[in-house]
């Protein structure tokens, strides 16, 4: 493969789309095939067979196009008109009235004036919903592999390294990290043998950004992968995805097989000395994983439990190497910025906080899904404008970010911008990008308890806070929860939130109380009323029940009944 | 002329070890009503327990209604309470039925005792709690004196701590459990 | 010749080898840290945490076990915080497991009991977990009591990195991990196992320990260990 | 050297099939054990001395890694299972309700042990939550109702049988 060879595989395609009279997109993310994409990809096919234009009519199934909540979705181009809710039924009609008549069908349309899709800035999104995930050609015939073709044909890895730097692209995983020091440190370690992993273990509770771009467009993740191997000398690549997503499992085995038949994995990529492959390793369901040292363990073939760091993963990493780890969406990030340069990318977001952040907004908010938006932007405007506000008629009550390491955020910090700093100084972190709104008919203590449940079930058990300390917190929540706790326990929680914090060995532990702390700062009066007057505003918690919170004995694993 | 301070002793659910080895304090014990009234204890004849006393060491874990119904009654009625030994301080053995069924206990109990297997009286004994507790999981106690039992040495100590007045500091051999 | 750093522990400015653990810097300069899942001669997994120590400059609490010392670090083993901390940590212990000291063959020979004392934790906060645990005693020779298993490890690494018979292993996880030996066999029916007794002259409380015995060696973990590992070094 | 636990079974075929893929490689174990769970629907105990062999890893070892993961079962799977998804935007959804209407519902079912009730902690559909997957097939916008129509459908499927 050399450039040319690239440029021609692009342009082949683009003849071969131009072709087309038109395309009809489904959306193919798991979300909308569950909601019958698949069943409504046949009914398109067979509207346009019907109707004679079988041969001129691409029906394609992309990646996700981002309104979830309205699924299944389809868009016609050229156009760009989007339907939402499509059944099968609509199908021969929007092929006759739309494709074919070029009078667009009201019902199930999607205004042009609508403010989900207006007020985003895609960069890593850019083609997702819009291309092939299945087609390596595809993915070229939009830009793709050009960077890297750039990168190792008329880039240094240092120039690299300043062009992500000059970028200021921070890890997307919630850390925060800069990513070019990162990969100069793992670039300047001596050692022969180097590593990137790409961290696709995604595991917070109502975050599904990773999936959808593992689904929607793995070539850009393998891409990032790639540049970032030639940046360190790294020529081993392993993507981690979550085992829980055999659809993108499945998506990312099929663009590494085809990124190698292509040989844009390989040996001598683009006839350069850089030679880079990449393993697919899947998750078996220990959210653990994310953290990055768990990851690495897991990697190796072993129980996924952190270590203490130092040594950090770019120093020693996977079997002791230097190695890069980097979310998802950060890689997604590099392309982008090596093709149009670091000060496009910079001019994007805050001084401190560059680009774009993808989230996945749900819960209690009329348009759910998967949005990109400049970091900067406010959490009402993501919301509000982007979300549309509170579904159904609650009234807004609070909105967690970070997942299980984060917290929950008030009304009156629905003004700060989205960025790494500012979300911490309201208590909550960025994280990896899950935005759940909730509204009155959500408890905070229930919701408190809830977070501190997950991080209880999800402690690895190495270390003794975390490992124990988990347990008595959530066993003195759930007492709150049905009014048979005291001040005393009040008390110790709090405590046990600040040593749990304090000792924890890894990130698990140590922001497994962040729920409970914000939830406390912000909600303080709500976990009053249930311990001392039992009542619960939205009606969540159980008073009355006199099994309810009267704990059987604590059992035990295996152990305990072999 | 009331300076002596008021002492009971309260035995819930424990084997009374930890009241043998203050009857263990030997030649110290004399010397006791000197200082103390001894209000209340298993040891003497009181049915009830009084008001207004200023020490009482609470032997046993909290293992049945009435166990909790006279634990109450001391909390109420006690300046300084001591947690006396292991089982007040944390269940000990008597919470190692905790994790059993009450139903699995009472009839290995009684069957035991060569009364007809599973035959478990059902008037006029206390009702047992599902869990047992320690003495600080009902009530707030001021002194914990843990060990099993605690020495004769260290009860004296602590004895004369409190009636002199002063909050005993337990050293690191007297603050070891079992 | 070895590199050497200058430190501050504890306001004490002591120099240690640069490749030295906090740990390792302190207990030769008799400062002591408490520790459970250390053990010298073993690897170090920084598990228990009651080792943490404050480092000047940093936020976070660092583990002395596997923190390399560096110049200039100036380091504090005690503090009311590390102090509460530790106490915490203890009686998160006892409340997780069965520890009956009262009747357990390591009573008055056991570490957790020792540091229990030390951190002068007269009584447990937090809720008695009461876990329904059994007891393996198909060995000939040797018991296992998961009751009072701490989930230190120092068993499961002897096992692998001293008698290299890899018998013992951390199963599960979380608040449900145990300690398993081959594939959750009994212990008597594990082939692997090489009955060397290792594995008892390291665990810290009263899990492991021999039948017919009612009181562990006072000396158990005291010298064999770095007998072994000199031995293995002096052939090495 | 652990004995192949059956012959001229098929789904021994596909094991040997990853184990010689990864050529043995001890750090290919996640990835065996994967194969293992897909191909039995659990790790049976000879299986797991089978790949311990064949990987030269020691037992405890397998067996502790094959237990620290969700994903992998120990013990055979029931006829169908009906997971919930507790993820956060389901739960603020009311997916607490459905977990409760799932476990009454097949319940009733107990007597035949044909249905297992689960709580997943995310199964990545936010957008559509509350989300109910039965067996393989997820059903989004799931309610009360949605719970009690899958569970009958199980029960008439094993009268069927």
């Amino acid at each position: 493969m050399t450039i040319e060879e690239l440029y021609r595989i692009g342009a082949l395609y683009r003849d071969q789309l131009a072709t087309f009279r038109a395309q009809i997109q489904l959306c193919g993310s798991g979300t909308c095939r569950s909601a019958g994409a698949e069943e409504l990809q046949r009914a398109f096919e067979t509207a346009c067979e019907e109707a004679g234009v079988r041969a001129e009519i691409r029906v394609v199934m992309t990646g996700c196009m981002g309104l979830c909540g309205s699924g299944p979705l389809v868009r016609i181009e050229p156009g760009d008109t989007m339907y939402v809710h499509v059944s099968p039924q609509d199908a021969p009609r929007i092929v006759r009235d739309h494709v074919l008549e070029n009078s667009p069908v009201t019902e199930q349309r999607l205004p042009d004036d609508n403010t989900f899709y207006g007020r985003q800035t895609p960069v890593v999104l850019e083609h997702m919903g819009r291309i092939d995930p299945e087609s390596i050609e595809d993915y070229i015939a939009h830009g793709g592999y050009e960077a890297l073709a750039k990168a190792v044909t008329y880039q240094t890895p240092e120039s690299i390294i300043l062009e992500i730097r000059h970028a200021g692209l921070r890890g997307r995983g919630g850390g925060g990290y800069a990513t070019g020091l990162k990969w100069d440190i793992v670039r300047r370690g001596s050692a022969e043998q180097k590593y990137v992993v790409c961290n696709a273990d995604e595991g917070d509770p109502g975050a599904f950004m990773d999936r959808a771009m593992l689904e929607g467009n793995p070539h850009s993740i393998l891409e990032g992968m790639a540049i970032a191997g030639y940046a360190v000398g790294a020529t081993q690549g392993f993507v981690s995805v979550r085992g829980e997503y055999p659809l993108a499992v499945q998506r990312m085995r099929r663009a590494i097989a085809e990124a190698e038949r292509k040989q844009l994995l390989g040996n001598r990529i683009f006839d350069s000395g850089f030679s880079f492959r990449v393993d697919l390793r899947m998750g078996a369901g220990a959210f653990v994983c994310g953290e990055e040292t768990a990851l690495l363990r897991s990697i190796e073939g072993k129980r996924g439990q952190p270590a203490p760091r130092p040594p950090y993963p770019s120093h020693a990493g996977l079997w002791e190497k230097p190695t890069v780890v980097n979310n998802v969406e950060t890689f997604a990030n590099v392309a982008p910025i090596i093709r149009r340069g670091a000060r496009w990318f910079g001019e994007i977001g805050t001084a401190r906080s560059k680009g774009t952040k993808v989230f996945a907004l749900a819960g209690r908010v009329r348009n759910t899904g998967l949005i990109e938006v400049p970091m900067g932007t406010t959490l009402r405007e993501v919301i509000f404008d982007i979300g549309g506000g509170i579904s159904g008629d609650g009234t807004f009550k609070a909105v967690q970010t970070g997942g299980p390491s984060g917290g929950c955020i008030p009304e009156q910090h629905l003004d700060i911008p989205v960025d790494y700093e500012s979300l911490a100084q309201a208590g909550s972190i960025m994280g990896s990008g899950g935005i759940i709104v909730m509204d009155n008919s959500s408890c905070m203590v229930d919701i408190a308890s809830y977070f501190m449940e997950f991080c209880r079930t999800e402690s690895c058990g190495k270390c003794v806070p975390c490992r124990v300390g988990t347990v008595q917190m959530s066993r003195i929540l759930e007492r709150i929860k049905c009014g048979r706790a005291t001040e005393q326990d009040m008390e110790t929680l709090e405590e046990l939130c600040v040593m749990v914090k304090d000792t924890s060995l890894c990130g698990l532990g140590q922001a497994a109380p962040n729920p409970v702390i914000s939830a406390l700062h912000f909600f303080r009066p709500e976990f009053e009323r249930h311990y001392r007057d039992h009542v619960c505003d939205a009606g969540i918690c159980r008073f009355d029940d006199p099994e309810h919170g009267v704990e059987p004995a604590h059992e035990k694993g295996e152990g305990a009944h072999a | 002329m009331s300076v002596l301070k008021s002492l009971a002793t309260v035995w819930l659910s424990g084997c009374t070890g930890c009241h043998m080895s203050l009857l263990d304090c030997d030649e110290t014990l004399l010397a006791l009503p000197g200082k103390a009234r001894i209000v209340y204890s298993p040891l003497a004849d009181i049915k009830v327990f009084p008001e207004n006393v200023d020490i009482t060491l609470v032997e046993g874990a909290v293992a049945t209604d009435a166990d909790a119904a006279l634990l109450h009654r001391v909390r109420k009625h006690t300046e300084t309470l001591v947690a006396f030994g292991d089982c007040a301080v944390s269940g000990n053995i008597t919470a190692m039925r905790n994790g059993l069924p009450n139903t699995a206990v009472l009839s290995r109990g009684y069957g035991a005792v060569g009364l007809e297997m599973g035959t478990v009286p059902e008037d006029g004994i206390p009702v047992l709690n599902e869990t047992v507790l320690p003495v600080h999981r009902l009530v707030d106690v001021d002194v914990f004196l843990p060990s099993c039992p605690p020495s004769p040495a260290m009860i004296c100590y602590v004895l004369d701590e409190l009636l002199a007045g002063r909050t005993p500091q337990l050293n690191r051999e007297q603050m070891r459990h079992g | 010749m070895h590199e050497i750093r200058t430190l501050s522990i504890d306001g004490q400015m002591i120099s240690a080898s640069a490749d030295a653990t906090i740990l390792e810097a302190a207990r030769e300069h008799g400062i002591s840290i408490p520790t459970l899942c250390h053990l010298d001669g073993l690897s170090d997994v920084g598990a228990c945490r009651l080792c943490l120590v404050e480092i000047e400059g940093q936020n976070r609490l660092q583990p002395a076990c596997v923190t390399r010392v560096e110049e200039h670090m100036v380091v504090r083993t005690t503090s009311a915080r590390l102090k509460k901390y530790r106490r915490m940590l203890l009686e998160l212990l006892f409340s997780e497991g069965n520890h009956v000291c009262a009747v357990c063959v390591a009573n008055r020979n056991c570490e957790l009991q020792n540091l229990a004392a030390d951190a002068g934790m007269d009584h447990v906060r937090f809720d008695y977990l009461h876990p329904a645990c059994t007891t393996d005693a198909t060995h000939d020779r040797f018991v296992l009591d998961h009751n009072r298993c701490i989930l230190c490890a120092r068993c499961v690494r002897v096992c692998d990195e001293i008698e290299a018979a890899s018998t013992l292993a951390v199963a599960g996880r979380g608040s449900q991990s145990w300690i398993v030996s081959d594939l959750q066999d009994s212990w008597g029916d594990a082939r692997s196992c090489t009955s060397c007794g290792k594995c008892l002259l390291v665990c810290p409380t009263g899990s492991l320990f021999e039948k017919g015995h009612t009181s562990t060696d006072p000396e158990r973990k005291e010298d064999f260990l770095r007998y072994i590992v000199n031995a293995n070094r002096r052939k090495g | 050297m652990e004995k192949k636990p059956t012959n001229g079974d098929s789904r021994h075929k596909l094991l040997d099939r990853a184990l010689s893929r990864h050529q043995g490689r001890p750090e290919a174990l996640i990835e065996v054990l994967h194969t293992a769970q897909d191909v039995f629907g659990y790790i049976p105990r000879d299986v797991l001395a089978y790949i311990a062999a064949a990987l030269d890893i020691p037992k405890s070892r397998v067996f502790g890694v094959a237990s620290y993961y969700p994903l992998f079962s120990l013990t055979p799977p029931a006829s169908h299972t009906l997971t919930v998804c507790m993820g956060t935007a389901c739960y603020v959804n009311g997916a607490a309700a459905l977990l409760e209407e799932a476990k009454r519902a097949c319940g009733c079912a107990d007597g035949d042990e044909i249905t297992e009730v689960r709580a997943a902690h995310c199964l990545g559909s936010c957008g559509r939550g509350p989300l109910l997957k039965v067996d393989q097939r997820t059903v989004v916008d799931a309610d009360r109702d949605a719970v009690r129509r899958e569970v009958a459908a199980f029960e008439e499927h094993s009268h069927d049988d």
